[in-house]
């Protein structure tokens, strides 16, 4: 019989000596350059970490790749971050240009921290889930193709996080991001009767519905759908492959903007619908590339330094960041939801 | 490409500056039948616009409830190798800390059972290995055994915790996240990996409140570093700060969002009037060579957090406005497992400790749990006057 | 008062500067057995600690559905002066303007059927006539008509219009709250005195977003003055106000909510980025006579305000930015039909627009009513992904 | 057959000649001291207002009084107010101290305009209703008697209005006042079995409650009550007397506070509540007299000026707010009604 329950390695183990040595003893750090941060201990030690860029979904050669380079001039330790990003932590000053080099060299990409967009945080999407409304990572590619020059710089506002998931799960924190990108089933499952008489359990997928709308259909020994009641969740689809919701027409993106996880300034914040659909347009998605560089671009040239999406639009007001962006506001952003009548404005000030 | 690739779609997501996915799936295909196929039916979903994926059954391991997420492609005849295509959730050191060593044995483990394809990491913080067939399965999770990698969480347990870096590099950590995610995670071994709660239950732990993991949007239990005292001010570095040229009135004082700050241009003087300060860090992050947390150090307990399945997104509650976080974290193991014997006891299928507070109320809640009201834990008071009185109270 | 006092508790009320409800109670005692009763049965309800009221059935006057409140004395035996003590509530002039020749014919009315105590006025804004039997009902109301006073509203039906005094005495306004409230109230005459609705359905008006008649929180279909274009300054008040002592940085422009103003003290000049205006009054209320509103004006009309009874109290939501507002008011009106007509079908018993609308979605309130979406609306968008695709929309 | 439908009498009738003249064409207006306004007309004409507080409750012989007093000093015109105070309107300047002295001489109390404390709107109570938790007349007078300086006076930070309903049909706006006393009930109706079966429609009771607390009881041919679901609305005691709600322990009185209407700086905001539950201790209430002037008071001297209560609560924190006025934050102040949620603090951030 295996052990079981032992648990992950240690963390202790897998610390850089200059870590073990200055552990919780940080002083300050400063932000060297794109992509560079520098930590000084109150020893004076001195931790420098170079960040890379990563599409997350990597071949096992990959992994050793980057081994190799961090054996290279980290003495063998890494580390990944909360966003998936690589960090190669190095204690010798003078290996830090070398190391970039050596990266840029090899055709990784240094960035992403400070006021820069850093690395989205993603999920399976076509790749390894069963509900997605559209893919993960090639939207992903898409996007960062297009605004690489603000993982490698930083000079935005303040920081950028974007998002993206598969489905209404929102796997990963979407919906506090500055940017989410969300796939959207807007179609009802479209039932195969032979599929669920031969494969499921019909009682288990009425029940697993969380709006009610599945009822029996005794004539075809089936299941039928109150298309208005349906939200296109997948539950039913979870238990019972002859509830398919994947349509090429009816999936694609929505865009959600203004959300804030950190405390600093305002408190957190959840992402609003702005758009409410485009299209699945693979390989390249160019409507969702255009829309996402749209909002950055005129956040980035009208925001204060420090101000994120959300603290930016709270201070112009939502119909300006509407007439800004020029993104045209339809019904679909205005809540209907259980907590709608908070979204709704109770006051004549508003702005034109 | 050449002209008669069979992935003509994603072959143009090979180009461009960001890391390729595509690259990386075809560099696992030169080995991998299962990655060729992966890619093949991924090139295939582009066509299609759809997902070509079917949910798993239930697939694991000995021992373990969860760990593994099934998975079936809808065109096995077409994609045979990726006809079942399960993953493991490894669970990570914390801290996401490697040594190259330790990832070199997890890739051979990987290279011998599985596609060769990984994400590191996932949403939740695991080590995903993409893609086994079940036969493979326990014979992979026996060599991860050898080379002292667990499973991660999955289904109605508790998820596998995750953390920041904390004191690993951050002068900001309030708290030994990595130690008390190790801990905790030790701690709660069986809760990890045999699903027996309503649900799924998400414990993450951020040393400050910068929350650099997101802890208050996607986890039921929220640590959250902060400290009790006041800021520590260094007047020299406050006035180097200003002499590089950064505007401490407008982009530190103005943003305070208390007000609480002066800056006295002339004397080039910091003051912060503490007992307004509500710890938001923003001038800290700001100028941390000058200012930095107090030194009565702890974290802010709150609970709650989730995605919008089934009644809409919640962001974590503060429950316990501060709570000293030492090794072995007794009190704060305490709270955690009496938090889950309440919604164990009440939750209903599918329904989160957020959702399960929303339905029998805040007051339910704090009683079972046994903690005090304090004002901390509200935004604002309600609005409503539909209190409804216990008979005890009126006299 | 005197030892033997039958009200020695609210005797107590007769001291004091605050102008004594008890003081006119006993004023009406010495005429009026009603009155004396009422007071009576009121130094009850100061010992007993509850009231004496039972409610009333169905009272009124010929033609009317509603108008009289009912109300029946729960110790009629005690006090039988008081076991009818029904009350009218009478249309008051907009405004709340009287000649004293008015006001004389009203208390002649009164003194001749009634108890001689009155509100002046309701919360809603009608004259309550305090208290009279059954019987007389019916010949107060026909000597009230002989002086030109009709009933309110009571019941579920349109009440009592009210509004701010407006362009009687306010530079502010930017309606004519005074005239358009009289056109509203005699148009849906049979509206106010005949309850057909689900419930009650309030209108309210006010000249400008200071909203001086509470609108926004009291009625169902609010409208509320503003303008279009830009705020008119007079530099030279301007500078007056300045040399007065007003300290014009940190009481205008500071808390002006967009940061839309700046003030140059040197140069004494104020000025305004009026498209970032959300006129808020703020800076007007503060300068009148160096600020104004601009020219174009109209209203912002919104819906759904109400008292917490049964789902929560409701503040009204904008539902039309701005509407012209000119005799004879058809667009509104008309708009006002559309709303109840939408209310009228849909709404169960005691549902009040704003839960109307709460249930069905504003989105169903908006096709009904044929009012385009725009996000002045909303004060943010969704956040949650529960939107219910209409198969139309998707193509 | 008498008149029907003929409207309310038109104010253009009512209007005094000054106003007539300038009507809508008021230039600005200034304020003279507490309880005299001056508006200048376009054309140079001036409007002088009077403002006297008034009970409300008021017997004809007080209207003719007024009324007598108008006729000598405003030709016969005056008006009230949205909260239910006197206002004379002098268009000759020089009665305007005449009229002051005269009202002062006669008991009449000027004052209420600017930053004071204007008359409490408010309800029948006692008086009048049949589902009061306490007296609306005698606890304004209470609280007024203690507060009259505030509204003789107007150096208050902003307007404070106070408003009070006696049960949670809040008749008025005291949803959204700066501090409103809402009368509430804690203990559900009691069942008289005898005046059920006599006087009530069962049917009718049932379908009256909105949280569906009642149930028939077949035994007794009555009614019985759900406690737990009961939230003391008293719309079973409007269906039927035999469920009288009314009890002398029962019943009292609850403080909110923050409430605002206008939109002049923000947007209107709903009271919170902050003192659950004060007796009803007639005929002066003086839990509630000292909790109200103690809320003012810390108002007053902590906000800043033009900042009303729940601006100045918003820019301290409530957290504050609890620990300057020392009211003690107990678990009823907590939300747990349908938008609980929106109440928490999903942050952090907080002062202690
Ligand atoms: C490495 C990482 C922690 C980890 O354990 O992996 C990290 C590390 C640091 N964070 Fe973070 N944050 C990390 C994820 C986050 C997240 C989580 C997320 O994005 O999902 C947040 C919350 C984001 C949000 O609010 O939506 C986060 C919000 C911050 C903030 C607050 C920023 C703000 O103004 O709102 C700071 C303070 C600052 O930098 O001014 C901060 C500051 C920092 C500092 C400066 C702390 C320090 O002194 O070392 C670190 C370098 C920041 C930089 O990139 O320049 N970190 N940080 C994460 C890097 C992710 C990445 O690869 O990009
Ligand atoms: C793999 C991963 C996405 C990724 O690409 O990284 C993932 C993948 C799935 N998630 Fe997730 N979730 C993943 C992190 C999250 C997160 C983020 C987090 O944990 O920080 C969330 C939001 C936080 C939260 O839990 O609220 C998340 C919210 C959901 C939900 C909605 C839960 C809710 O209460 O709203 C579901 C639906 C469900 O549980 O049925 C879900 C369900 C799923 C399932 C199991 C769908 C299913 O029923 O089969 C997905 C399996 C995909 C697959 O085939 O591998 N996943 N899921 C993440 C786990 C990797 C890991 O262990 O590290
Ligand atoms: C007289 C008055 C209070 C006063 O002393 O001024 C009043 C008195 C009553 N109100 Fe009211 N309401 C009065 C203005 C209001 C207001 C304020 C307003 O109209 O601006 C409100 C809040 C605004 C609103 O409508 O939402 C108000 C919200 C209620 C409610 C709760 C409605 C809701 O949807 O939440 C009820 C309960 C009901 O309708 O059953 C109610 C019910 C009642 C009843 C009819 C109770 C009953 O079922 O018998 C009271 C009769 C008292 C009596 O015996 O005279 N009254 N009521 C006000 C009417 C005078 C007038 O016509 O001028
Ligand atoms: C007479 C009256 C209108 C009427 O038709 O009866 C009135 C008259 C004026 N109001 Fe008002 N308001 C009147 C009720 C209100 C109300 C309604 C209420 O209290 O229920 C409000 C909303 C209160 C709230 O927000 O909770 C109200 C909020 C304002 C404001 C906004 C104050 C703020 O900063 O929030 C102003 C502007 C100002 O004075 O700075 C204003 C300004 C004014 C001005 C200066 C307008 C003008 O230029 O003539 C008038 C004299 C104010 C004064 O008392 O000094 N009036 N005013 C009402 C007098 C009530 C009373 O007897 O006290
Ligand atoms: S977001 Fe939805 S589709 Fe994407 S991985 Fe999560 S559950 Fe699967
Ligand atoms: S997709 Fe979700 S809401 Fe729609 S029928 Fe299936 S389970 Fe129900
Ligand atoms: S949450 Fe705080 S302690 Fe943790 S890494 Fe971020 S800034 Fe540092
Ligand atoms: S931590 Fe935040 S609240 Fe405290 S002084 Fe700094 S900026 Fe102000
Ligand atoms: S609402 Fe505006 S127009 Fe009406 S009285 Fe008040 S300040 Fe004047
Ligand atoms: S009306 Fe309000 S928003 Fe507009 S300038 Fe004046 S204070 Fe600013
Ligand atoms: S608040 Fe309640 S008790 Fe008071 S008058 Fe209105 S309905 Fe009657
Ligand atoms: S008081 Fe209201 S909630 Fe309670 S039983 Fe009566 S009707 Fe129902």
């Amino acid at each position: 019989m295996a052990r079981t329950d032992f648990g992950p390695p240690s963390y202790k183990d897998m610390l850089p000596p200059v870590i073990q040595k200055n552990y919780g003893q940080w002083k300050y750090h400063e932000r060297v350059k794109p992509g560079v941060l520098k930590h000084v201990a109150e020893s004076g030690d001195e931790l420098y970490t170079v960040r890379v860029g990563s599409c997350r979904l990597v071949s096992t050669d990959w992994i050793r790749d980057v081994c190799q380079i961090a054996d290279q001039f980290c003495g063998g330790h890494l580390r990944f971050t909360s966003r998936h990003n690589l960090e190669f932590l190095v204690s010798d000053k003078t290996q830090v240009e070398p190391l970039v080099a050596h990266l840029q060299g090899q055709g990784f990409i240094v960035g992403g921290t400070g006021h820069a967009i850093s690395n989205p945080v993603h999920t399976q999407g076509w790749i390894h889930c069963h509900t997605p409304a559209t893919d993960a990572s090639g939207i992903v590619k898409a996007v960062m193709d297009d605004l690489a020059g603000y993982f490698t710089g930083s000079d935005l506002p303040a920081y950028c996080r974007i998002s993206l998931a598969c489905c209404l799960n929102m796997c990963g924190a979407v919906h506090c991001s500055d940017i989410a990108i969300l796939g959207i089933h807007r179609k009802p499952p479209a039932v195969n009767h032979d599929v669920v008489r031969a494969k499921c359990e019909i009682p288990n997928v009425i029940a697993a519905c969380p709006t009610g709308a599945i009822r029996p259909d005794p004539k075809e020994k089936s299941l039928t759908v109150n298309e208005e009641k349906c939200m296109y969740c997948g539950n039913c689809y979870t238990m019972c492959p002859g509830m398919p919701l994947a349509d090429p027409i009816g999936d694609g993106v929505s865009i959600w903007v203004g959300g804030k996880i950190s405390s600093a300034r305002t408190p957190p914040k959840f992402s609003r619908l702005v758009i409410p659909f485009l299209p699945n347009n693979p390989p390249r998605w160019p409507e969702v590339t255009d829309a996402v560089r749209n909002i950055v671009e005129t956040w980035a040239s009208h925001a204060r330094k420090h101000e994120r999406m959300g603290e930016w639009i709270d201070r112009i007001g939502w119909e300006r960041f509407f007439s800004l962006t020029g993104i045209p506001f339809t019904v679909q952003l205005i809540d209907d939801f259980t907590l709608a009548s908070e979204t709704f404005r109770s006051t004549p000030a508003f702005k034109w | 490409m050449a002209k008669d690739s069979k992935t003509p779609l994603l072959d143009q997501l090979e180009e461009g500056p960001w890391p390729s996915f595509v690259t990386e799936m075809k560099r696992a295909a030169e080995k991998k039948d299962a990655a060729k196929d992966l890619l093949l039916q991924l090139e295939r979903s582009y066509v299609d616009k759809i997902g070509h994926w079917k949910h798993g059954g239930i697939v694991g391991v000995r021992g373990y409830g969860g760990g593994v997420i099934g998975r079936y492609s809808d065109l096995p005849e077409e994609f045979p190798a990726i006809a079942e295509f399960h993953t493991f959730r490894v669970n990570m050191p914390a801290g996401w800390f490697y040594t190259t060593d330790k990832l070199r044995q997890l890739c051979d483990v990987w290279d011998k059972h599985g596609s060769g394809l990984t994400n590191m990491h996932g949403a939740t913080g695991d080590i995903i290995l993409l893609g086994a067939p079940t036969e493979a399965l326990q014979a992979c999770f026996d060599d991860l055994s050898e080379v002292d990698f667990d499973l991660g969480g999955s289904g109605s347990d508790m998820r596998t915790p995750s953390c920041c870096v904390g004191p690993g590099r951050c002068e900001y950590a309030c708290i030994d996240t990595l130690d008390l995610l190790h801990e905790v995670t030790l701690e709660f071994q069986d809760e990890l990996h045999r699903p027996m709660f309503p649900y799924k239950s998400k414990i993450k732990i951020a040393g400050c409140p910068n929350d650099c993991v997101a802890s208050v949007a996607r986890s039921d239990i929220s640590v959250i570093g902060t400290w009790r005292d006041t800021i520590r001010i260094e007047p020299d570095e406050v006035a180097r700060y200003a002499d590089e040229g950064l505007d401490i009135q407008s982009e530190v004082v103005d943003l305070c969002p208390t007000g609480c700050m002066a800056w006295n241009p002339e004397a080039k003087q910091l003051s912060i009037d503490n007992p307004e300060c509500n710890r938001c860090m923003h001038c800290i992050n700001v100028m941390p060579r000058a200012l930095r947390p107090g030194k009565e150090k702890g974290a802010t307990i709150l609970v709650g957090g989730k995605a919008p399945i089934v009644r809409g997104a919640l962001l974590s509650w503060v429950i316990v406005p501060f709570m000293k976080m030492e090794p072995p974290f007794d009190e704060f193991k305490d709270l955690v497992r009496r938090i889950w014997d309440w919604w164990d006891e009440n939750g209903k299928m599918r329904e989160r400790l957020g959702e399960l507070i929303n339905r029998m109320g805040m007051r339910a809640f704090l009683k079972a749990v046994d903690l005090p009201p304090v004002p901390q834990m509200i935004r604002v008071p309600r609005a409503n006057p539909y209190y409804f009185w216990d008979p005890e109270e009126v006299k």
